[in-house]
């Protein structure tokens, strides 16, 4: 699965022995994360929808290492691992998980709305396909004020299906938008295989349809993911229009948690989970090539234990928002006589 | 009588339509691998293979072909997996759908159902929690439906079924579970009709939906304080059947409009709006709105308590217009 | 003073606001290479190259990439063709921009304009000839303006820009060549607060856009009858000034609310709804509305004429209001 | 500009020479009809907008040729001459232009909304892109009640941005539903140009996001048309799915009766007119061929105009509707109640 491209270079190979931990640690820490939220949801400590990120973690972190700061993300329902990568903090983020005071969201949002705008993280969005044309919007920005700056798109198999993702594409590429739209392929949409709802067996062929370019990788090799991406984004910023790229991977949990997964056999998933996990993969990588130590990766996982531990204690810490909070931030402060 | 939930009430109105009449059919995403989020569709696909469709996320195909199938000889029930997920299909809806028959001269009919799960579910924050039967109001050609148990979904789906003309059919995310009497013999709700739910002579409450329940509790409470109030469930929002209404205000001279949905601009702004005219030498106090404040639906519980309207919300309408507030 | 005309005034509140303001700029279809249908973008390509943008017909994106680049450092003013296409966008509207302020807990503004070309045009028939505010009268987070004269809507379409909120502004197809006085001077006109375009005592008529100017005609007859009408122009249609309209109708004790779009569900039952609860002990008549029939709008000139509002329907219904019917 | 393909017979080689005459006096008569209809609009006897099909009747001629009564199509603001070559009756068309009751939609309708559903044609559409997703419905009526029908979709090159035209595709894809869409790239979408607009240049590559085939033919040569589109709906009559054909064409008219037109230049419009028109294209070549007589050829259009005429006085003579007819045909008469 997943095409090899021969055009990238290695630019894993130029990382510094740093720079290959940090994608291992933006890994574990997504992975620890989602683990832990699995359990205080169905501990009923966060109320409403949760989808997690388990086993793609390799996508997010693959890409935001090529990002910078004031570069722009969308993300999706799925977006707890976006908003890792791209540097939201874990204590706010859990507080909203929560509806707790200081979420990124003081509670209005829950996980489905996380946004993080400091670090350049647009929101997850609650519509399937809602942040193509956003982060098209963005590009114009980068585009109009003639910065560097780019926008990445992530979306999912069964969100290639909506009319935005054509128009956004479409758009991007008579402008020549710096967007980089992430399609993350992990073969369901809900109960929906993508070979049943999506015409075309590579997602990326779809670029064909706006005179762009399109590549496939395997996501859930992290190495492969952050080498393409890494030319993909020089090319961004290089004013040479938008490029789609599809990341390969797998969902191993529910759609979301609850889920009772009866469009698929355990044995799948299963086999998913131990052959194709995307940190056991990379970490296996990693020692055979001895770039790590396999004290180091006990030890990035204790912290990641921890940050999630003490993001919990956070979370639980902080107080609910005030009931009547609930009718603040609607407008803008310089017509908040509007509401 | 059996009792069943609202759930398995909608699927016996599919079983029996599907049965029926074999152009209908119907399509969404996620209804035939799992059943449909709220088991709406349970079973279904096996019973009728062919005739239970998993869509792509494409509900402005899904809604405009709807309308293609129904041009063309079939029935389609379209489901839309959230009633939020209507503004993606707005124009399927509101410039063909709606406008089709009309513009056209009456050519043809449209014989097809748009199936809304709508409503506040805790948690579910404002992308999956609206009731958007304000959105629609606005729109000749469209009939909004919106039942309030299981035997109102049974009958109402089954009539939005067999109507020639475009019906939505709002189903409240949080009725799905619940249980309720359900007539064996096989029987239809009149679109277009109300229902008195409880005789009262002093508050009109005009409410539908889940709205129904809250109503009906807030009158048990006043009941004890001597005030009895009529509740009206509307059950078809568009046309409503303003004539129930003003029959009960001629009597009780008080009228509250309570939904779900946000107030400002809700179907409650029509429905009052066309109240007062009607009834205006009858009111002896000023129609009350009782819904969700004009905000998005916040996620986190205390937020979504103040906003989301309350038993107590519709209890303090009812002393307002009977001029008893405590403060 | 000078006089020009309602597309010449848009045009001129576009210059001013981009010289101003390098972040704003414009796009849609058809704008940039022949000016705009209505001769409305005349010109502002040349004077701002590069920031005056012809789209393909894409108006989800057009709407979508609106929002991301107001909320990363842009002002977006985004055309709409013909408001009917406000449904296309429909939930980029009510999903994304109306909720992306408050769902994110206030983390960005969203200073962007929506221009929204309304109203019947004898011949346009169903698709192009709508009203569409009552599409967004349920939508909290959205404000909606519709100026009614050149003056108006120079001084609207600038403070739209410079709000930070996204600003809907309908603009009525037929007002684009009507001419009117503006001031030579810099000004502003401020959102939310309406204008007394006509005092009067016996009746007050709550309207905007077009259909101020048909009650303003309505008013010459009826004074001729010794009638005097106030006349409110709402300029500001979400959220609107209940408190001039209060004022008036605590004065003239009755009140009819007149808008083009359709009346079932239309912004005037918001309105009504709102002042029958304001001014109950004011009122000595039932709020009227007047706006279009219960259908799409029809081709053909007799049909057209017998559905849309008229200078001779808000006449009856001031004289119904004032129990002064002839039949 | 048009690819030429190989793989199709010439099949109009096999029609008789009645046929092949048929094909012309559609042309014709749509050419007659449009030209009538320019003059009585400017003469303001027809109120409204009007889009003219001048230039394009190679297309709606050579598709329609290969349909049947009861196949379905879907059209577009510009779509006078998919309705005549469908069968449409003049009269009734012009009735409808002018507002009166005898009209195809009673007056309510008028050029924009032109519709004749007892001959298959599903409707003009004043929304561009508003037929594509309509069409899907019909070949799923196709498809579910097993019959050979077909749907056939036209839309205009700036409809092809439009997101419904990906929803439906994909749709029509993954159900293999006989959908034809026929993209009339006339070069233009009112005042913009496909090769600013559209970011692929050729229309029919967008068929490669959905695994379908996609065909460019010359839209103007009725032959060309007629061939491949008599191979391509026998394949959708067996079942084999959806095909977009684009037909490459030009719009000698302005978008509108009315259009300045400050888009193009003059030269290009006479160019095009004088050398690419297809009326004159197919008469050379028929007569090349011995396939008709110059004064067949002249009888076609004394006879088209002729009955332009007629309908012309029809629509002339025809009432206007009672005005309150205007509040009739919302609904279905089982429930006319309910308005
Ligand atoms: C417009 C819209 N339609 C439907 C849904 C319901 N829904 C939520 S997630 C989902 C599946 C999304 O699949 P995909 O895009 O592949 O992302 P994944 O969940 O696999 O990450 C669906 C159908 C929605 N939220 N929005
Ligand atoms: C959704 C929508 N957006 C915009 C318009 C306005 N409009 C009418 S026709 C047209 C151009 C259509 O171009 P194309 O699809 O190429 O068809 P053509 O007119 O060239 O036949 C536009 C922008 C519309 N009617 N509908
Ligand atoms: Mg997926
Ligand atoms: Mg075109």
């Amino acid at each position: 699965m997943g095409v090899r491209i021969k055009e990238f270079p290695n630019a894993f190979l130029e990382l510094t022995s740093q720079g290959k931990k940090e994608l291992l640690r933006t890994m574990i820490r997504i992975r620890s994360f989602e683990t832990r939220v699995e359990e205080l949801f169905l501990a009923k400590r966060i109320p409403g929808f949760v989808h997690l990120y388990i086993g793609e973690e390799a996508i997010a972190a693959g890409i935001m290492a090529n990002l910078r700061k004031n570069d722009w993300i969308t993300s999706t329902h799925r977006g707890h691992g976006h908003a890792l990568a791209k540097g939201a903090q874990m204590t706010r983020m859990m507080a909203e998980l929560y509806g707790k005071r200081s979420g990124y969201c003081k509670g209005k949002g829950g996980s489905m709305h996380i946004a993080d705008f400091s670090v350049g993280m647009l929101g997850a969005n609650g519509v399937v396909g809602g942040g193509f044309t956003i982060a098209v919007g963005a590009g114009m920005t980068a585009w109009m004020k003639k910065t560097d700056q780019v926008a990445i798109c992530f979306f999912g198999d069964g969100a290639s299906n909506r009319g935005t993702f054509h128009e956004a594409l479409n758009m991007a590429a008579i402008w020549k938008l710096p967007v980089l739209f992430i399609n993350e392929n992990n073969l369901y949409a809900s109960t929906t295989p993508a070979s049943y709802g999506v015409a075309v067996s590579r997602i990326s062929d779809r670029a064909a349809g706006y005179g762009i370019d399109g590549y496939t990788v395997d996501g859930n090799n992290v190495v492969e993911v952050y080498n393409v991406s890494h030319t993909l984004i020089d090319r961004l910023r290089s004013g040479k229009g938008p490029i789609l790229l599809e990341c390969r991977t797998y969902r191993v949990k529910g759609h979301y948690v609850g889920d009772p997964e009866k469009y698929r056999t355990r044995e799948e998933v299963k086999n998913q989970a131990e052959e194709n996990d995307p940190i056991k993969r990379y970490t296996s990588y990693l020692l055979e090539h001895s770039f790590i130590q396999p004290e180091e990766i006990d030890l990035l996982w204790k912290e990641a234990k921890e940050e999630v531990e003490a993001a919990v204690r956070y979370a639980e810490e902080d107080p609910y928002p005030e009931p009547d909070e609930a009718i603040q931030d609607l407008f803008s402060s310089d017509q908040e006589v509007l509401v | 009588m059996s009792i069943i939930s609202f759930s398995e009430a909608t699927l016996q109105a599919m079983i029996e339509e599907m049965e029926r009449d074999s152009t209908v059919f119907v399509m969404g995403e996620d209804i035939a691998r799992q059943g449909g989020i709220f088991g709406q569709f349970k079973g279904l696909p096996d019973r009728f293979p062919g005739r239970v469709l998993d869509t792509p996320i494409s509900e402005t195909a899904i809604i405009g072909s709807a309308l293609g199938a129904a041009l063309t000889g079939l029935r389609p029930v379209a489901d839309m997996h959230f009633a939020d997920f209507i503004s993606v299909a707005y124009d399927e809806l509101v410039n063909q759908i709606a406008k089709n028959r009309y513009m056209f001269g009456g050519q043809a009919d449209i014989p097809l159902v748009v199936r809304a799960p709508d409503g506040i579910v805790p948690g579910a924050a404002a992308q999956h929690s609206q009731s958007v039967e304000g959105w629609l109001m606005n729109i000749p050609g469209l009939i909004l439906v919106s039942p309030s148990s299981p035997a109102t979904a049974k009958g109402l789906l089954k009539s939005a079924i067999r109507s020639n003309n475009p019906v939505i059919f709002f189903e409240h995310k949080l009725l799905y579970p619940q249980k309720g009497e359900v007539p064996d013999k096989e029987y239809l709700t009149p679109l277009g009709k109300a229902e008195v739910r409880r005789a009262g002579k002093d508050v009109t409450i005009a409410t539908y939906s889940i709205m129904v329940q809250k109503a009906l509790e807030a009158a048990q409470t006043l009941s004890r304080e001597g005030i009895e109030v009529e509740i009206i469930d509307l059950l078809t929002i568009k046309p409503f059947d303003l004539e129930t209404i003003v029959t009960s205000v001629r009597k009780t001279h008080r009228c509250i409009v309570a939904h779900e949905g946000v107030v400002h601009g809700g179907a409650g702004a029509e429905i009052a709006a066309q109240i007062q005219q009607e009834a205006f030498f009858h009111l002896d106090a000023p129609i009350l709105r009782v819904g969700t404040k004009n905000v998005p639906i916040p996620f986190s519980p205390p937020l979504l308590e103040y906003v989301a309207p309350k038993v107590a919300d519709i209890e303090k309408a009812v002393k307002q217009v009977l001029y008893r507030e405590e403060n």
